[in-house]
């Protein structure tokens, strides 16, 4: 059994990637969307709860979100894996389903 | 796979202030026909919906608390707090409405459907379930 | 692999219908089957046919019937988030006695049991919301 | 004194169009007068007719339509943000060639300039949304 | 000039409890309104917000949306008044301008 | 009073997820032709409206980015950023669109419309405004 996470709140606004990070167990697969994308940027004050998290879970963040919101991807955390809408669509497949956190 | 899914309602909103926890309990009570393996999380705000005390009538809205109450009969049981938004909230059990179901294989004992959990037993249980509903 | 996709939000406030369309247009590019997509919530907004969105924006609900038709999707609106929101079909117009219905083409009302069989019936469950 | 409401929300989905419902009962009640309500963002989707909420629950958009009727109170949907969503008046209907129209009674369809005006005329501005 | 602020959201679901307090001058009113009403409550996570701000803003709770959430009065934090529709109106007059956290 | 009015919107959302900046900035743009006194505060998630190199192309959605460069020339130049919201997200005001307005009494010199300021500062700005428009 394998959960991929979506999240699609910036985690300044929501504690949406807070609660996700709680209650994924180890080997889960997080992926940002929408607002959710500001969550995979470094040097933030919430930039902690990935980098915390990112030994245990695996991190993606949907490319299209990022550029339409200005973020260059050497912004991004390291180890977190950029996607398009067809790598969301394999996450899905490869996952037996699919916990969105709204 | 077998016929039977495990369907898990996740739930994480207040009541009243959005209409998400009364629409995810309507879903929960037709889905109740369909004699799939059915459990419910209340999760963070998600919590507050099982407060006991609700008075709507100054509001104008309508109580759908008394619904929760009725779940029982509908052989759902398998209702899921997490512990750490409980705690997080000053919340405890006997702060929440009782949710019983009565057993039939025991005289129709009437137990608990409430079960408070701590995170890291909840995640196993997201993890266990094969259709997640978000609300 | 079939999918399923549940909309929790209208077509322009949230970003959640934009990004349920870019997904399904993606699965079915990849030769994936979608079961049914499920309006609910605020997300019955989507089924209206009268919107006029800015000419220099994109006409979300446009697409939804556009990719309907192309790829034979079944769009099915709650009946019961449809009635509170004011999303009728000719039926729903009769059997509540209202003047006119404003369902979009290529969207169906129906229930709740929807979802619940899409839940059964499919591989996943893909949910966009607030 | 003059008070002016501005709406976000559409009605059910939040609790917003609820709560200035009872702000402008109970502002009205003391004395006030209420110089204008307008709807932006979803908060149009409070101005269409075609809701049929469940029998045991409110009927918010009739009572803004009632406490309109009774008060002569303003309501005033943004254009914009009414192309975007679905509601339309006959004018609207017209302009943009749709097949019907959707507005309840005791709503009005008009620009975001009502909105600042209600903020210049009006001693108070009061917003509910998400 | 005086500003009374509205809070409507869940100080665990949302930041803006915490932007009001920073934001917000002292001598400012606070009014708890629908989901906001949580923040009212002592022995929470959150409570610590309201207790540490109470000495330079006055803090109100709309009793209707308490009592449809089932809090008691005895449950809010010392010094929160608890107001009706009407209590509200008198707010909104008796402050210059409204300023929702939304 | 005068018949001039301060009138402050105050933005607090981030773009596209949602659409409140888009239809704050629409507002913003037809208060203009009021003749009020305009002010902007962007606060909390609001300070992402105001990120340069935005790129809708493959969301499909409208980048709207581009008119707030524009607001100099609607005479609107007093835009403030709370400095506690772009610190905690690991921006600082290079990261931001340089949005300027031309003064006419300096020979159309360009200036910036953004001011950074402290929460404390900002506090007293909105307490000084006389209409908040809230998104």
């Amino acid at each position: 059994m394998a959960i991929l996470h979506t999240i699609n709140k910036s985690p300044f606004d929501k504690g949406s990637l807070d609660a996700c990070v709680r209650l994924a167990v180890k080997g889960s697969s997080v992926l940002f969307i929408e607002d959710g994308v500001y969550g995979a940027m470094k040097g933030t004050a919430k930039s902690g709860v990935v980098e915390g998290a990112k030994g245990d879970l695996s991190f993606y963040v949907l490319g299209p979100d990022l550029k339409a919101r200005g973020i260059d991807e050497d912004k991004l955390i390291d180890g977190v894996t950029v996607v398009d809408y067809d790598g969301f669509v394999k996450l899905t497949v490869d996952n037996d389903k699919v916990q969105a956190w709204l | 796979m077998s016929d039977i899914k495990k369907f898990m309602y996740v739930n994480r909103k207040a009541p009243y202030g959005t209409i998400y926890a009364w629409e995810s309990l309507e879903v929960v009570l037709i889905g109740a026909a369909f004699e799939q393996d059915v459990s419910l999380a209340f999760i963070d705000d998600g919590v507050y919906q099982l407060v006991k005390g609700q008075n709507t009538k100054e509001l104008g809205i309508k109580n759908f608390s008394p619904t929760y109450t009725a779940l029982g009969d509908y052989d759902i049981k398998k209702i899921y707090v997490e512990k750490e938004s409980l705690e997080a909230r000053g919340l405890t059990v006997e702060d929440l409405m009782p949710l019983k179901w009565e057993d039939e294989n025991e005289d129709y004992a009437e137990k608990d459907s409430i079960h408070v959990v701590p995170a890291k037993e909840l995640a196993g249980i997201l993890d266990d379930s094969d259709v997640l509903l978000n609300f | 692999m079939k999918l399923s996709i549940q909309i929790n939000e209208g077509p322009y406030n949230h970003e959640a219908s934009n990004t349920a369309l870019n997904f399904a247009r993606a699965a079915l590019d990849a030769g994936h089957e979608i079961f049914r997509v499920f309006f609910y919530h605020d997300g019955v907004n989507n089924g209206t046919r009268y919107t006029t969105p800015p000419q220099d924006d994109r006409n979300i609900i446009q697409s939804w019937t556009d990719l309907a038709k192309e790829k034979e999707l079944d769009l099915v609106v709650c009946v019961a988030a449809a009635q509170r929101r004011g999303i009728v079909d000719e039926g729903e117009q009769q059997r509540n006695g209202k003047d006119g219905n404003n369902i979009a083409d290529g969207f169906r009302i129906s229930g709740l049991g929807q979802l619940i069989e899409a839940g059964i019936q499919s591989d996943r469950l893909v949910v966009f919301g607030d």
